[in-house]
């Protein structure tokens, strides 16, 4: 039977993942985006994982809203990432760096 | 008598006022005269003072002037003690600076600083006035100060030339060394009376000299012995003591008269007449006498020595002025105060006296000083050449100058002292005293025979108008030898053994030499006159002055032998005693590296540079180091996050 | 209404007021335009006034009573119990005096000396003189730090655009080291506050604290006015701000700031904190001694007047905290209280002589340029009035007696000598030292041949610097020969506060 | 549902529909007439402004299921933020026309910012809270690269928003554990739940605290969750971090107490000790790190960052003087920042930007005034009296020595004497360097007078400072 808590260790899983992608990846801006969409996953699973579990629904409305923030902020960051391309030539993280120190 | 001693104090400071402040407009003759006319009226009243103490038997008076401020209990007052003592110096001080302002209009007479000078003169003349007016130990403090500011001011007069600024800076140090002591001493008074002034300090001795002071905490030292002490290393500053006495043959570097004035008459006795004028302290304390009379003895003889090397017309006067002052010293250590206090007195005449006639030669020879290119000019200036004589004879003792009557009592005094049959005290005073009187004729006459007689080694230039100086000149001279040749005479019975300073010195009974000698040998002072001749001052004046004209008369050729002889012990007097060479390269010399080494070593490098520049520049380097964590790369600053992130969570684990 | 019940406020508003006006006015490039000659006009006219103003604050003082007088209390900041609460005593009110006794002085040494924006310079100077009158008056915690503080930023900007070649060095070094000083200070006023819920100066004096926070307070207040003093070590900002200050801010420097530090001791540290002041007395003597004795030696080998003038300033008031400290070493009778009077007297003499030897190096480098002594010598030769000055105020300088000078270290040896022998003796060694200092400079630029051609290009003194010379010479010689006044003034606040320091806090 | 709710939420709804009207007027304004627009928005925020005067309740409301609260703070930070969005519209203003940036966009983006920090400070519940954040960091992420051609603005737009999302990433994934332990989403229920329950006060909960941490460390910049602030205040265009450095962290200052105080409150001991170790942090690295900067705009971005060291110490105490204390400190610490930048956007002119130090050296030969302007403002930050920033730092240092920790105390006066370096540096630059370049300062009338206001007003404030600090104390009161 899978209890509560496997819904959590997963969605911690999948949470340190995400995190390590940010971290890790140092050469394309999209996994970036990726990984913060996954971050807002693993926090959904949370969501529904202890609603279901506390039988009450407040959890999952805040998972829409999470989804259409989410959406929201794909867009932005997308539009940011174009302008940085239109400048730069380049989404390389490595080259993000004129400013520092 | 209040307002007397008012005019008395406050004519020479106004006169030195208006002389400084407006010589330009009042021109040459009228700052002499205002100055002249205001230093006599002071004498005029200072001599009424003394008639009126002397044969009016006017009581002393201890009148306040004004409070200077009173706090904490302490009430510090300016005002006036005029007694007995008191009077005699306002006389001596007033008189011989009258005598000194006359001769100053003809010695300083193409001088431009004219007016600067008379201003300055006058001023030390109120300086010393307040100085032995005072009745309490801060104007005493504050005189004592103030003189040694005129001799500053009147040293470094030529301010152009090297040695006198040299000179001027030496002798403030010098004093102000004294004077180190001396306000510990006064401070010490206040700490044990609760007072500074002279009535109650005297009236509470007893009760100090009871107490006892820890300056090494665990030996505790007689209270008043450490004031006297302390007190004395005031006079050995003021009245150039041993070791203290080095600035004074450089104060020669001053204008002639300033000399005679301060360096012979005045400023340098202030130290015997504060001495005398405690005499209830210091005669509650055997061992601060004993400081005293050592140190008189040791000025008086070896000083002396150093007259006969030297070649500078006023530096050999004024080794003989240290000497003399050993002499009154010396008087002081045995408690015959009145002995110092006469000789005091008569060397004011005939000292300066002397420094005047020196200064008078000076003139002729168009300020040279030498006495090897002097000689043979008793014809050019018979003047001179008497008075000098007169003040020579005094200043040996010849029977019946004035020095004859004050240095032979003193030197029976020495020998009938408490300090008779003491050991080593007593005979280092007395021997010294004794052969002191050889080395003084020696000295003396040395000089006086290479100055007026002898062949003339001047150059035919400067000897073709050799002339006797202005009457100006002279008149002081033959003023001041008068009192020179027969002071003695008339005062020497009342001042010593009528009792005459009456309760402003207090000796102590039983070891009151004056008294004693009183008994023994005073049968008046013809008696003494006649007596002259059996007493050994007499014959060892008289051998030195038979040396001195044997050597520098009949065969001047063996003083350079003796020199080549005795070369070492020559260098030792020529460089008198090394004395020069250990303040200067010793203590000088030594302060400025002190200096050095904490300026660089302690202030800019320990405190300034490590401390305070350095934590400032640690910091900056820090935020050097800490900004390169700011690398600019998305996934460090994310990074950093979850390090924060991981920091809070473990913090939740492991402290929780 | 009642004048003199505002008096107070009129001393400290009235020169910030000008100051502001001055800003207004503003200046022009060329000095003698009518705009600059009317904004100068105005800045001496508003420090004379102030003057005039505090002469009438000395002719009502009443000397006879330890109270603070000239009280004005009104509410500033409620919610902190925060008070606009002045008054002065025996301490305030000399030091107020020389406040406004100098400040004009400044205004016209730097009559037509200051070539870049006079304006700004002349406002800085009469709203530092606001500040500073604040100081003195202040009887609220913060009051008093904001006084306190606020006076930095326009001596910040004195030395900083008027000063020297190594100015901006020297004015950071100043500002951090003193503020660094004062805020710990600001953090024990608060922490009294959180004892006595006011920042009443009074009610701290009465809180009772435990000997620990006696201590910590006591070293928080000394950092603040250790450094102001300066006392040794925190004083090597002392020196570089004086050279390169222009000479308005180091006279001011001189003659009043350092005056801050010794009025924190006798204000705040030794009536709020007694028994923790009993404790550290003896370290404060040790300090105080020290730099009489090593600055002393340290002021022999300046080779740059303003420099040896900055030294001799840490020896001299080494002695005003020696004065104040003594108390606990002197067992009975005389002494405690001299030593206070003769730190008290030994502040405003020192302010006054400091101060005319500052303007007298001004003097001299306004002609040439140059502080250093070596560029000196037979300067008597060309500038013989100036000379006469120069000497006089060295002598005062070197405690000669009938100048201020001698007054107050008088009393402290006397004190001292009371307390310890040895005492006395360092503290005495300054007659030696001070001499030897100030009279070897005096011989290497006043006396001697004329050095070089510069100095027999010199001028003597023109009008206006003889004048400012000759106020403050008659001042010196005043207080010297009749200090009565003063020390009236304040004889009765010391008495009281010796009683309040004698009665323990534990 | 009833009237009193949508009274209460009024200025949010006025807002929200005067922005659309905005938006739309915008289209039909061509770039000439481009003002307009920026009237519009003033107009905009005036009315938003009277209505939250006029709907201010006396006491504590909570409307909408308890999903939203209406309170003193609540309309003190709402009233300020608008104030202050309206200060950086005018500051904007004559810059943007110089560089041909002025578009509605920076308006626009500026207003629904507005309206996230306004949701933020009256939210009650972790959904609305999480809402109104988004809302305002998107605003920012899009005013950040507002700039299309600067690749700086982009460089630090993207790190903003990479950054960002990770840190409400880590607030949501706080906020489920939260959710998940008490089952409320609602801070009161919230607290009631703690309170009743004192054996749920443990681990869980504080795990999902330390994330929500994190999300309120990283809106005020709090080290290590600083990173993005530098390069964001110097990237981006200065009109806007003048807006991201005003009126957010006010924003950021309800988040943090609706959130630790309203909600968590019966966690303190635990959220202290957190909080105090990122404050002190932030105290010494931002102070150091700023001593190294050469672009103003990056060292004031590290002097926030100490500055937020302060308000989160007073935060740490816990008390109602330490959030008075904070309260006080973020309105007199923005007054101060805002008129700063207002003067870095005075200096600048068209192609030009007034960012490295260096520019403000001999102001004082061109400009006397704004010069005593600008050492009026960099003073205020120092913390000298008698400007208001002293006393700002005076109740910091007060409710830190109330609550017993005077090394703490110590620790801020020595950080902002290190500080205070950097501050005298821009004073030294400004009056003891010969000027380099003479050019002129232009600026609208209403921008100088409004500038000259706000230097003046940090030294007004200062000489009067007791009615704020006594509005600030009851505002405090009222938090529960």
């Amino acid at each position: 039977m899978i209890g509560l808590q496997h819904y959590l260790t997963l969605s911690a899983m999948l949470f340190v993942l995400s995190i390590a992608g940010i971290v890790i990846n140092r050469r394309n801006l999209i996994l970036l985006l990726m990984c913060i969409e996954l971050m807002l996953l693993a926090v959904n699973f949370n969501f529904i994982a202890f609603s279901r579990y506390l039988g009450d629904d407040t959890g999952q409305v805040f998972v829409f809203f999470i989804l259409t923030v989410a959406a929201a902020e794909a867009a932005i960051g997308l539009a940011i990432l174009v302008v940085l391309f239109r400048n730069r030539r380049s989404i390389n993280v490595q080259e993000l760096n004129t400013m520092k120190g | 008598m209040y307002s007397y001693y008012l005019i008395i104090v406050l004519a020479p400071l106004a006169a030195a006022i208006v002389a400084g402040l407006f010589g330009r407009q009042i021109g040459r003759a009228g700052s002499h005269w205002i100055t002249i006319l205001a230093v006599g009226l002071s004498c005029a009243f200072s001599c009424l003072v003394l008639r009126n103490m002397f044969w009016g038997g006017a009581e002393s008076e201890n009148i306040s002037v004004y409070t200077w401020a009173v706090t904490d209990g302490l009430n510090m007052e300016v005002g006036f003690l005029v007694d007995r003592l008191t009077a005699l110096m306002m006389a001596v001080v007033t008189f011989v600076s009258l005598m000194v302002h006359v001769y100053t209009i003809g010695y300083m007479h193409d001088d431009p600083g004219y007016q600067r000078f008379f201003s300055y003169i006058s001023l030390f003349t109120f300086s010393m006035l307040m100085l032995v007016m005072s009745n309490n130990f801060l104007q005493l403090f504050f005189g004592w100060e103030a003189v040694g500011l005129m001799s500053y001011l009147l040293i470094g007069f030529w301010f152009k030339r090297e040695n006198a600024i040299f000179a001027n800076l030496k002798a403030f140090l010098v004093n102000r060394l004294g004077d180190f002591g001396f306000i510990l001493g006064i401070s010490g008074i206040v700490m044990f009376t609760g007072s500074l002034d002279y009535a109650e300090v005297f009236a509470r001795a007893d009760s100090v000299a009871a107490q006892n002071i820890e300056v090494f905490s665990g030996t505790p030292w007689n209270a008043m012995t450490v004031i006297c002490v302390l007190l004395f290393m005031g006079a050995m500053g003021k009245s150039a003591q041993a070791p203290l006495h080095v600035w004074l043959p450089d104060s020669m570097a001053g204008p002639t008269p300033i000399s005679a004035l301060i360096h012979a008459a005045t400023m340098v006795t202030a130290g015997i007449f504060m001495v005398a004028r405690m005499s209830p302290l210091f005669e509650l304390s055997a061992t601060a006498l004993a400081v005293v009379i050592v140190i008189g003895a040791i000025t008086a003889f070896f000083t002396g020595l150093l007259g006969i090397v030297q070649n500078d017309i006023k530096r050999v006067i004024a080794y003989s002025t240290l000497s003399q002052l050993g002499y009154m010293t010396v008087a002081l250590g045995a408690s015959a105060y009145g002995a110092a206090i006469f000789h005091l007195m008569t060397h004011a005449f005939f000292k300066s006296l002397l420094f005047l006639a020196a200064g008078s030669v000076i003139i002729a020879l168009h300020h040279e000083q030498d006495i090897r290119k002097m000689g043979g000019l008793r014809k050019y200036m018979p003047i001179t050449y008497w008075t000098a004589l007169i003040g020579s004879l005094a200043l040996i003792g010849f029977p019946g100058s004035s020095g004859f009557f004050s240095k032979d009592l003193l030197i029976e005094a020495v020998k009938e002292s408490h300090w008779h049959g003491q050991g080593a005290v007593y005979w280092i005073a007395y021997l010294s005293v004794l052969l002191g009187v050889f080395v003084t004729a020696l000295y003396s006459f040395r000089m006086f025979f290479l100055v007026f007689h002898g062949e003339e080694r001047t150059d035919a230039k400067t000897r073709s108008h050799i002339h006797e100086s202005p009457w100006v000149v002279t008149v002081p001279l033959v003023v001041l030898a008068v009192p020179s040749a027969i002071i003695g005479w008339i005062t020497v019975e009342p001042i010593l053994f009528d009792g005459f300073f009456g309760d402003a010195i207090v000796v102590r009974q039983g070891i009151d030499v004056l008294a004693h000698l009183k008994e023994t040998i005073w049968h008046g002072s013809f008696a003494l006159f006649l007596h002259a001749v059996q007493t050994p001052v007499f014959w060892l004046a008289a051998a030195g002055a038979f040396t001195a004209w044997f050597l520098y008369l009949k065969r001047p050729d063996i003083p350079a032998t003796i020199k080549a002889r005795f070369s070492g012990l020559y260098n030792l007097l020529d460089r008198k005693y090394y004395m020069d060479d250990l303040y200067i390269k010793g203590f000088a010399a030594g302060g400025r590296s002190i200096g050095n080494a904490l300026w660089q070593k302690g202030d800019q490098l320990v405190i300034d540079g490590i401390i305070v520049n350095g934590t400032a520049n640690s910091i900056g380097k820090l935020a050097g180091v800490m900004r390169q964590i700011q690398t600019g790369y998305l996934y460090t600053y994310a990074f950093a996050m979850i390090i924060g992130l991981t920091m809070l969570l473990s913090w939740l684990i492991w402290f929780r | 209404m009642d004048f003199s019940q505002y008096i107070l406020s009129l001393l400290i508003w009235l020169p910030i007021v000008g100051g502001v006006l001055l800003l207004v006015i503003g200046d022009d490039r060329d000095v003698n335009s009518s705009r600059s000659v009317t904004m100068r006009i105005v800045a001496l006219s508003m420090s004379l006034l102030t003057f005039l103003i505090s002469v009438a604050l000395y002719k009502w003082f009443d000397n006879s009573t330890p109270a603070m007088q000239f009280v004005e209390r009104s509410s500033w900041i409620p919610a902190i119990d925060v008070w606009y609460y002045l008054g002065i005593d025996g301490f305030s009110a000399p030091l107020i005096l020389l406040t406004t006794f100098i400040t004009p002085l400044v205004v016209l040494a730097g009559w037509d000396t200051i070539k870049i924006r006079p304006a700004q310079y002349f406002a800085a100077f009469l709203i530092l003189e606001g500040l500073m009158i604040g100081v003195f008056s202040a009887l609220d915690g913060i009051l008093f730090y904001v006084f306190w503080e606020a006076m930095l930023v326009p001596m910040f900007l004195i030395i900083g655009v008027w000063g020297g070649e190594r100015r901006i060095y020297a004015t950071l070094k100043f500002f951090l080291y003193t503020f660094l000083g004062s805020v710990l200070m600001l953090v024990s006023f608060i922490y009294l506050y959180g004892q006595v819920g006011s920042f009443d100066l009074f009610k701290f004096m009465n809180a009772p604290l435990g000997m620990t926070a006696q201590k910590l307070i006591f070293i928080a207040f000394l950092l603040a006015f250790a450094v102001k003093v300066p006392m040794w070590p925190v004083h090597t900002w002392l020196p570089d701000a004086h050279v390169e200050a222009p000479t308005g801010g180091s006279v001011i420097l001189a003659a009043i700031m350092l005056k801050m530090g010794g009025y924190g001791f006798v204000r705040l540290s030794l009536p709020i904190v007694p028994d923790g002041s009993a404790y550290f007395a003896g370290l404060m003597i040790a300090l105080s001694l020290i730099a009489v004795v090593y600055i002393s030696f340290v002021a022999l080998m300046q080779k740059d007047m303003k420099k040896l003038i900055a030294y001799s300033s840490i020896a001299h008031m080494g002695f005003v905290t020696l004065g104040f400290f003594l108390l606990w070493s002197i067992s009975s009778g005389t002494g405690a209280g001299l030593g206070m009077t003769g730190g008290m007297v030994q502040m405003v003499s020192h302010g006054l002589i400091s101060g005319a030897m500052f303007l007298c190096v001004g003097v001299l480098y306004d002609r040439m340029h140059s502080r250093q002594i070596a560029d000196y010598g037979g300067v008597a030769n060309t500038m013989p009035k100036f000379a006469a000055f120069m000497v006089l105020f060295a002598m005062a300088n070197a405690g000669l007696p009938g100048t201020s000078g001698f007054v107050g270290e008088f009393m402290v040896i006397i004190a001292s000598f009371k307390a310890n022998f040895w005492f006395a003796f360092c503290a005495a060694s300054i007659l030696v030292l001070g001499a030897a200092y100030t009279l070897w400079m005096i011989k290497r630029v006043v006396y001697g041949e004329v050095a070089n051609k510069n100095v027999a290009a010199l001028k003597d003194l023109n009008q206006r610097e003889f004048i400012v010379l000759t106020v403050l010479a008659i001042a010196v010689l005043l207080i010297g020969l009749w200090p009565a006044p003063l020390v009236d003034m304040m004889n009765v606040t010391i008495e009281q506060l010796l009683q309040q320091v004698a009665q323990s806090k534990l | 549902m009833n009237l009193t709710d949508y009274i209460s939420a009024a200025p949010e709804m006025i807002l929200l529909v005067l922005i659309c009207v905005v938006l739309i007027a915008d289209l039909f304004i061509d770039n000439e007439h481009r003002v307009a627009t920026f009237w519009l928005s003033m107009a905009a925020l005036a009315i938003t402004g009277w209505s939250i005067l006029a709907t201010a309740p006396i006491e504590r409301v909570v409307v909408f299921d308890g999903s939203y609260v209406s309170d003193p703070l609540s309309q003190i930070l709402k009233i300020t933020a608008v104030a202050f969005v309206a200060l950086a519209f005018l500051y904007a203003r004559d810059y943007l026309r110089a560089n041909d940036l002025h578009k509605g966009e920076y308006y626009l983006l500026g207003l629904f910012g507005l309206l996230g920090m306004m949701i933020m400070t009256s939210a009650n519940s972790l959904l609305t809270m999480y809402l109104g954040l988004e809302t305002l960091a998107l605003s920012l992420y899009a005013l950040v690269a507002i700039d299309r051609n600067s690749a700086t603005a982009a460089e630090s737009a993207m790190k903003y928003f990479v950054l960002g999302a990770i840190a409400s990433g880590a607030l949501l994934y706080g906020i489920s554990w939260i959710y998940g332990v008490t089952g409320t989403l609602k801070f009161d229920e919230i607290a009631a739940v703690i309170a009743a329950e004192p054996d749920l006060n443990n681990l869980p909960l504080w795990f999902g605290l330390a994330f929500l941490i994190v999300g309120i460390a990283f809106k005020f910049g709090a080290v290590p969750f600083h990173m993005w602030l530098p390069d964001v205040y110097q990237g981006a265009r200065t009109p806007v971090t003048l807006y991201i450095a005003s009126a957010p962290k006010l924003a950021a200052l309800a988040f943090t107490v609706r959130i630790l105080v309203d909600g968590l409150g019966g966690l303190q001991d635990v959220w202290a000790d957190m909080i105090m170790v990122v404050a002190v942090l932030s105290l010494l690295v931002g102070n150091v790190i700023a001593i190294a900067q050469t672009n103003i705009k990056r060292m004031l971005g590290y002097s926030a960052i100490a500055h937020v060291g302060f308000i989160l110490l007073a935060i740490f105490c816990g008390t109602d003087k330490g959030y008075a204390a904070a309260l006080f400190y973020t309105l007199t610490y923005i007054v101060a920042t805002a008129g700063a930048f207002g003067i870095v956007i005075l200096l600048s002119r068209r192609g030009y930007e007034a960012e490295s130090l260096a520019d403000f050296k001999g102001l004082n030969e061109r400009s006397p005034w704004f010069t005593l302007m600008m050492m009026f403002l960099m003073l205020s930050l120092t913390g000298i009296p008698p400007f208001i920033g002293f006393f700002g730092k005076l109740n910091v240092i007060d409710a830190v020595l109330s609550s017993g920790y005077p090394g703490l105390a110590v620790l801020m006066v020595v950080a902002s004497v290190v500080g205070a370096f950097y501050y005298l540096r821009v004073i030294w630059y400004m009056y003891f360097e010969p000027a380099e370049d003479q050019a002129v300062l232009q600026a609208s009338a209403d921008t100088r007078l409004v500038l000259s206001l706000n230097g003046v007003a940090v030294l007004g404030l200062g000489i009067v400072p007791g009615w704020l600090w006594a509005l600030c104390t009851q505002i405090a009161l009222s938090i529960r």
